[in-house]
């Protein structure tokens, strides 16, 4: 039952990828895609991905689509049409893709088809971290276990591809635009003159808030964990610049606390680890942190899950920021 | 015996509540204009969200599945017709009058946030 | 200083005199000479130090880094090279006198970095003297080509470049395109490259890819000039008469026949490519390129280009000689290097002197000159008898061992070809001296004296040393009968 | 399970076509916002393809509840690895982004064959 | 705790963990200091590893203290030993000569995050370098990508943009494309430790996923390496950004991607693929030839002095491609110690470039007449690291090149054309660098007479330091040459 669901989804999957591909007003094909992102989501829910689904959601169709639709406000929402004559390259890059479309489904005869337990996915590894988990962690979600301490050398890294990207933006969108024919853009008042949004969304944000904390902390538990919390949290302030506008918001959280989270999270994961390496462990390794090693393990986890999501979160406001309060040129 | 009736009661609530989707689904297809047709959009986040959820709580009982499922029903009972409030508002502000038969204007970059708020907290 | 260490010294010498020039140039002209001077002295007490030890058959040796298994660079002494170093070393100090003269005759710019490439130059020549094996050879060999291009370059307007241009290209794509695939062969076959006496290839390699191998040597060391390879010399004669007096009368050529005499000697080996016929196309190359050459020559109306190519001939005698494979005409090619060096530099100078005092540069605005500048003349008189092979000169005592090789080796074309070639010589000398004596020169001619005294001063020394060599060849023979003896 | 199997494999050619579409519109458009949209989606083909691979039928989410006796979880690690995916994924396209938001200021147009025309 | 077997986190760690600092570092000359810093100290870090792992042994460390399959394991040998020195010596190098040059390019309230971004490029790098995790190396591959990108982007021509926009598009496609690579490795083994994938590889038996996956891979890293004829976002990328990032990117960075991709090839596929050896020199060999030939042609005929370097060093990932595609000992020294050479060189060159940049705005060709006679020194050093690359005996360039020649000899009967290859490219080289040194000696000046102005001591220093260093690891190779021979010895030994 479940399966047949799955293929209606994917197959609308298809359809929005190519309905995005097609349309030419860049403002619909953005929001397809936020659409496309969701429906990804609903399939990674019903491939037992909740961690992932939460994510895909938060991030993909929320914080994409809201830094996609202030860039569009920059850049303009139509796109040229293709001229005639580019034809030929049109073919030529369809026989490309076609042929690795091709490749790619003639390899997967060979795969494991969709949930075969004896997949040698589901062997080597995988079943290690279930095992263990309880044992060395002593809390349920093993996702949160791996990615946070198994794997946690990754995430740091992660946490440092975001911090990355929130520099870059912040370096590139650092010089003014030229001073030339500047017009104040209508977002900057909000939707402060609509009574309904403002309404419930004043009444929604503490909620929102809250259920991204929850999802803070409760991701030991349930899904969930540092980077959805700051994506929800971050979508929450977002939400807060588009009511009562961007000045507003960033009278709330000034730039500097958002610069001042995104380096204090990826400083906070790092010297965990460094910690762990004074403490005689090698890096990262949080069993030397308390006493009982189970205790320092989750001690360390939930340290680090802190510092991910402070940096997510600071890092998604302040590159909405840099797009947000940003000037259009006409 | 109670069970039983429960059971009934939701399905027809379910029933009922997929058939409200499928004619908001079928008048967003075929109502001449916007404002139209988010007429039907709202049928579908207001009537059709209420009654299915109300179905699937009558199923799972009285837990505390049903507490969060309650919780998730106000959220979209809340931001549905906001949003839908927000979309009509965005087209008027964008000078798309109101009025019979078809016109082809499509929402502007104006309503891009509008549109964003109900992809956000989700 | 121990003999192997004076090696090292014999090549740092002139590197550091190329930094002492660079840097006395900001402080005056003459300090910057004063630095040459002493730079060239002490190459040549270095140098001329080692001598002693040679005649008693020490073979000094040093290996300075084993960059790779088998390829390492290192220094040997060995009569061929004591010889070429010697020689280069001595007209370095002569030359450099007459540079200072020829120099400041006609005030030339950037002259600080002339002196520091010539500098370079030396060292690298050096180098290549004392080189102990293949590697070590190119690696100096590219150097010579580098430090010299400047000096060829030296005017800068767009001929001159398009000339060095020709110079540089020919020299580096001949070295990297012929001669480093056939050291790479040669180490890839004989899993060495050390120069040593019998050769290292004997018994290695079958008979035509001896030819293919001597051919690739050959024509890959472009500065010998042997045709086709030898557009670059006459294209080098842009240079600054100084540089194409030392450098491509003495250093630059000799490092190049020296390079070929060396390979066929301690590579080779004289008996092993005696034995294999593919190696007998040398002869016939060379001599085809001395009479080439010469004929070329008589056509030549501009005195230098007509010295380039007489250059060419007889850079071909060394070849040749060396190719005849026997013991006298071994003797005979390192005797010719020799007395080419003094006969070809004296002349070099004296059409130097000659663009100096009159800028002229044309064979016919010779006429009569030689009233005007007696001494320069007389010496250009000594020097072209030299070439031709006259005694009481230089070059009569050469070729004399060329051809009593050729006979000992009963080989008719040598002889043939030496026999021409002294015609042709006198054919394309004789009448400018002619012209010089006793043709009386054209009205209006501009007035001029002598050339700058030191010029005049270096010119005559060298050709006292034409006419010396001729009686004083003793230690030269006994040395380079060494390598024949297989002392070497 | 015939059908499952077909299911099985329908996962992982959805995951081609994506992964084609992508970037079809990554090479083909010249505006530079749809390039990025393309490279998107290109990225979700990726994650779609991990996320299939971690599935084991009759499995839950990998959250170990008390009581439930020898209960099947499917694989965590590909989602572990789909969370950071996702994470670098978001992160590249608000970089490019920014890019592009100066491309405009620069050259006051974001189409490709407009800008190589421009200089 | 024992510093040694910390190192290999270390040497990530440092410079990771300094980036956010730097940012916080608002007064310019701190961040200047600070990066300098943490590029010396990792820069030191790499020295003694390298010391490490001279005697062919491998270091291991265990991130987090998990045993290896289940937890990220980090492995330093020879080969790695390697490319962190040219990574950590290059950024080191540029870091410091930067100053001046960067003063010029970049405002100064935007440096700190320009100099985070810096180090968030080295760290990625040495990330990539010293993980033994698949998914690992593709994490590390993005943080230095982005960090890259941001300082491309650093460039003050506005063409900057849409060339480092072309650079992020073809970057992410490799990264996405060895993403997948990876997936279907760990689909078919179910475990993503390098070593672990070796061993469990040989027992799979349905082979097509596997071939998929080697293609994704290689063709992913191969965009990344800007392997011929995926090299198109490099001239732009290089010839636009500011010339200490062209420095320090064109000295290492194509070089990492090129050191994973051997390390796959060699390491995991040979060994279990059918006759992979094979394929791989095939798709190889043929695509390194001509990349030598077209990009040294291209060279040839390139008027700007940035764009020329930058297309020589396309040609340049051919030679390290070619050695290794000859999969022999001495052929994978060659590439290994050319990846060291060609950093000497081509870092040497663009940092003369970089203090010629000083006084020449416009880097072209026909522009840079009489900066012989301006700036003696500086085009001293562009002559000696030209002869670098060009292979003359005496430099760097020559032992990598000499390698190279014996092990096209040494490949059979093809031997011989490859070497002329090698010849005629290195003429071509000639002819490239020679057109640069005539630009600079005997071209007529622009402004006559101009006053004598060299670059600040600070750049020249470096400048010059590196140019000695191509002579005297010309003369003095054993180090690097051990390094490479011992680094050889391990892939082979892997793909046996």
């Amino acid at each position: 039952m479940i399966y047949i669901f799955a293929l209606f989804l994917l197959t609308l999957l298809v359809i929005t990828a190519v309905a995005i591909v097609r349309t030419e007003d860049l403002f619909v094909s953005v929001i397809l895609t936020s659409i496309f992102s969701l429906l990804m989501a609903i399939n990674f829910f019903i491939l037992d991905a909740a961690d992932v689904a939460l994510t895909e959601a938060a991030v993909g169709a929320g914080v994409t689509t809201v830094i996609f639709l202030c860039a569009l406000a920059l850049t303009g929402d139509q796109e040229k049409p293709q001229k005639e004559g580019q034809n030929r390259g049109q073919k030529v890059a369809l026989v490309v893709v076609g042929f690795l479309a091709l490749l790619i489904i003639y390899s997967t005869f060979d795969n494991p088809r969709l949930g075969d337990p004896d997949a040698p996915v589901h062997q080597h590894v995988a079943p290690w971290y279930l095992e263990k988990t309880p044992e060395y962690m002593d809390f349920p979600n093993v996702v949160t276990a791996i990615l946070s301490s198994f794997r946690g050398y990754d995430t740091l890294g992660e946490v440092f591809v975001v911090f990355a990207a929130c520099i870059g933006v912040l370096f590139i969108l650092g010089v003014s635009p030229p001073r030339k024919s500047l017009q104040v853009s209508v977002r900057k008042s909000g939707l402060r003159h609509h009574l309904i949004p403002q309404v419930v969304g004043r009444l929604l944000i503490p909620f929102i808030v809250l259920f991204g904390l929850y999802t803070q902390f409760h991701g030991e538990y349930g899904p969930g964990g540092g980077f959805q919390a700051g994506a929800l949290i971050a979508t929450g302030v977002i939400l807060y610049a588009l009511l009562e506008g961007e000045a507003e918001a960033l009278r709330a959280v000034p730039r500097r606390v958002l610069l001042g989270m995104v380096v204090g999270g990826a400083l906070l994961y790092g010297s965990v680890g460094v910690v762990c390496m004074l403490m005689g462990g090698s890096f990262l390794d949080y069993s030397v942190l308390a006493a009982d090693p189970v205790w320092g393990q989750q001690l360390g986890i939930l340290i680090i899950e802190a510092g991910v999501g402070m940096a997510v979160c600071g890092a998604l406001l302040s590159i909405f920021h840099a797009f947000a309060a940003r000037e259009r040129l006409t | 015996m109670i069970d039983l009736a429960l059971d009934i009661m939701s399905w027809i609530l379910l029933t009922v509540g997929g058939a409200c989707v499928l004619i908001g689904g079928i008048g967003g297809l075929r109502l001449p204009n916007f404002y139209t047709r988010i007429h039907a959009a709202s049928l579908t986040d207001t009537m059709a969200t209420l009654l299915i959820f109300v179905g699937i709580i009558l199923q799972s009982g009285f837990t505390l599945a049903s507490l969060k499922l309650f919780a998730i029903m106000l959220f979209l009972l809340l931001t549905g017709p906001t949003a839908t409030y927000a979309l009509a508002n965005a087209a008027l502000l964008s000078g798309l009058k109101p009025g019979p038969g078809r016109s082809g204007l499509k929402p502007d970059a104006g309503t891009a946030k509008d549109k964003t708020k109900e992809n956000a907290p989700e | 200083m121990t003999p192997e260490t004076a090696i090292l010294v014999a090549i740092g010498i002139p590197l550091v005199g190329a930094l002492a020039i660079a840097l006395a140039g900001r402080i005056g002209p003459n300090i910057r000479e004063a630095a040459t001077a002493i730079t060239s002295v002490s190459l040549i007490w270095v140098v001329w130090g080692l001598l002693p030890l040679l005649m008693d058959g020490g073979r000094p040796s040093i290996e300075v880094s084993e960059v790779m298994p088998g390829l390492s660079i290192a220094f040997t002494v060995e009569p061929l090279g004591m010889l070429f170093a010697a020689l280069a070393s001595g007209l370095w100090l002569i030359n450099s006198i007459y540079s200072v003269g020829y120099m400041r005759g006609n005030n030339e710019k950037n002259q600080t970095r002339f002196y520091a490439c010539f500098a370079l130059a030396l060292s690298a020549t050096m180098g290549i003297a004392f080189a102990g094996n293949l590697f070590t050879l190119f690696l100096f060999y590219e150097l010579l080509t580098l430090s010299t291009y400047p000096l060829v370059a030296h005017k800068g307007d767009a001929a001159t470049v398009r000339s060095a241009r020709i110079y540089l290209g020919v020299l580096l794509s001949t070295s990297i395109g012929l001669f480093l695939p056939a050291i790479i062969w040669t180490y890839s076959i004989a899993g060495t490259g050390d120069f040593t006496t019998g050769g290292i290839l004997a018994g290695k390699l079958n008979d035509p890819e001896i030819g293919l191998l001597l051919g690739l040597f050959v024509f890959g060391i472009g500065k010998a000039a042997v045709m086709p390879m030898h557009k670059w010399l006459p294209a080098a004669m842009v240079a600054p008469t100084p540089v194409s007096a030392l450098l491509h009368a003495v250093a630059v050529v000799k490092a190049g026949v020296f390079a070929i005499t060396k390979i066929i000697v301690y590579v080779f080996g004289i008996e092993f490519l005696f034995a294999a016929p593919s190696s007998q196309w040398l002869l016939y190359a060379a001599a085809f390129t001395i009479i080439a050459a010469s004929l070329v020559a008589i056509r030549q109306t501009n005195i230098k280009r007509l010295l380039a190519y007489s250059t060419i001939a007889q850079l071909s005698y060394v070849v040749m000689a060396t190719a005849i494979l026997k013991p006298l005409a071994e003797v005979g090619a390192a005797l010719h290097m020799v007395a080419h060096a003094f006969g070809k530099i004296t002349l070099f100078f004296a059409a130097g002197a000659i663009y100096v005092a009159s800028k002229k540069t044309e064979i016919q605005q010779l006429r009569g000159i030689g009233r005007r500048m007696p001494w320069t003349m007389a010496a250009f008189t000594i020097g072209a008898l030299s070439m031709i092979g006259v005694p009481p000169t230089a070059g009569f005592v050469s070729k004399w061992y060329i051809l009593a090789g050729a006979f000992e080796a009963n080989n008719l074309v040598a002889v043939f070809t030496i026999i021409a070639s002294t015609v042709l010589n006198a054919a394309y000398f004789l009448p400018i001296l002619y012209m010089v004596w006793f043709e009386r020169e054209k009205e209006g001619g501009k007035e001029h004296g002598e050339a700058p005294f030191l010029a005049v001063v270096a010119l005559s020394l060298t050709a006292l040393l034409t006419l010396a060599f001729f009686l004083f060849n003793g230690p030269v023979i006994e040395l380079e009968s060494q390598v024949v003896r297989g002392l070497g | 399970m015939k059908l499952l199997e077909m299911l099985g494999y329908y996962n992982y050619w959805v995951f081609a076509i994506l992964l084609a579409i992508g970037l079809y519109a990554v090479i083909r458009k010249t505006n530079l916002i749809k390039k990025l949209i393309g490279l998107s989606i290109f990225q979700s083909a990726v994650f779609l393809m991990y996320i299939t691979m971690d599935k084991v039928e009759g499995g839950t989410a990998p959250i170990i509840q008390a009581g439930v006796e020898n209960p099947i979880f499917s694989n965590p690690l590909p989602q572990v690895l789909i969370l950071t995916a996702i994470v670098v994924g978001v992160s590249t396209l608000s970089l490019g982004l920014a890019m592009v938001v100066r491309i405009k200021e620069c050259y006051g147009t974001i189409e490709e064959n407009e800008i190589l025309d421009a200089d | 705790m024992d510093l040694l077997a910390h190192l290999p986190a270390l040497q990530v760690v440092v410079p990771m963990l300094s980036a956010p600092l730097i940012v916080m570092l608002q007064p310019r000359g701190l961040a200047w200091a600070g990066a300098t810093a943490a590029a010396l100290l990792s820069f030191a870090i790499a020295i003694a590893l390298t010391f490490a792992v001279l005697d062919g042994q491998t270091l291991q460390y265990a991130m987090g203290g998990w045993p290896a399959p289940y937890g990220i394991a980090l492995s330093v040998d020879a080969f790695s030993a390697i490319v962190l020195l040219v990574i950590t010596g290059a950024s080191s190098a540029a870091l410091l000569a930067a100053k001046p040059s960067i003063d010029q390019q970049i405002e100064s309230e935007r440096q700190p995050l320009f100099y985070a971004a810096w180090l968030l490029v080295l760290s990625g790098l040495v990330g990539i370098v010293v993980a033994a995790d698949a998914f690992n190396i593709f994490v590390f591959m993005e943080i230095s990508s982005l960090a890259s990108y941001i300082l491309i982007a650093g460039g003050p021509n506005r063409r900057a943009l849409p060339a480092v926009f072309k650079y992020l598009m073809m970057g992410t496609i490799g990264a996405t494309f060895y993403l997948i690579g990876v997936g279907l490795i760990y689909m078919m083994t179910g475990t993503l430790n390098l070593a672990d994938i070796q061993v469990r590889l040989s027992d799979v038996t349905d082979i097509n996923p596997l071939l998929v996956a080697a293609g994704f891979i290689t063709i992913g890293l191969a965009l990344k390496a800007a392997v011929f004829p995926m090299h198109v976002w490099v001239p732009n990328a290089y010839t636009y950004a500011p010339h200490m990032v062209t420095v320090f990117l064109a000295a290492c960075a194509t070089k990492v991607a090129l050191y994973v991709l051997i390390r796959f090839d060699y390491m995991i596929f040979q060994t279990t693929l059918a006759d992979h050896q094979m394929q791989f020199a095939m798709f190889a060999m043929p695509l390194a030839i001509i990349g030598i030939l077209v990009a040294s042609s291209v060279a040839m005929f390139e008027g700007n002095l940035k764009r020329l370097l930058a297309s020589s060093s396309i040609a340049q990932i051919g030679y390290i491609l070619l050695g290794a595609s000859f999969i022999s000992i001495i052929g994978l020294s060659a590439s290994a110690m050319h990846m060291f050479n060609h950093a000497l060189a081509k870092g040497g060159l663009f940092l003369a470039v970089a203090c010629l940049a000083y006084h020449y705005r416009d880097l072209r060709l026909s522009q840079l007449g009489g900066a012989g006679a301006r700036m003696p020194w500086t085009c001293a050093a562009i002559v000696v690291c030209g002869l670098s690359l060009i292979g003359v005996p005496g430099t760097a360039g020559f032992i990598s090149k000499w390698l190279l020649i014996n092990a096209a000899l040494q490949s059979g009967p093809w031997g011989w054309g490859l070497v002329a290859i090698i010849l005629i490219s290195s003429l071509m080289a000639v002819f490239y660098v020679w057109r640069i040194v005539e630009a600079i000696y005997f071209q007529a000046p622009i402004e006559e007479d101009a006053p004598k102005a060299e670059a600040p001591i600070q750049m020249l220093l470096v400048t010059g330091l590196v140019a000695l260093l191509n002579i005297y690891f010309g003369i003095f190779p054993q180090v690097p040459l051990e390094l490479a021979n011992s680094a050889a010895a391990l892939l082979l030994e892997g793909a046996k």
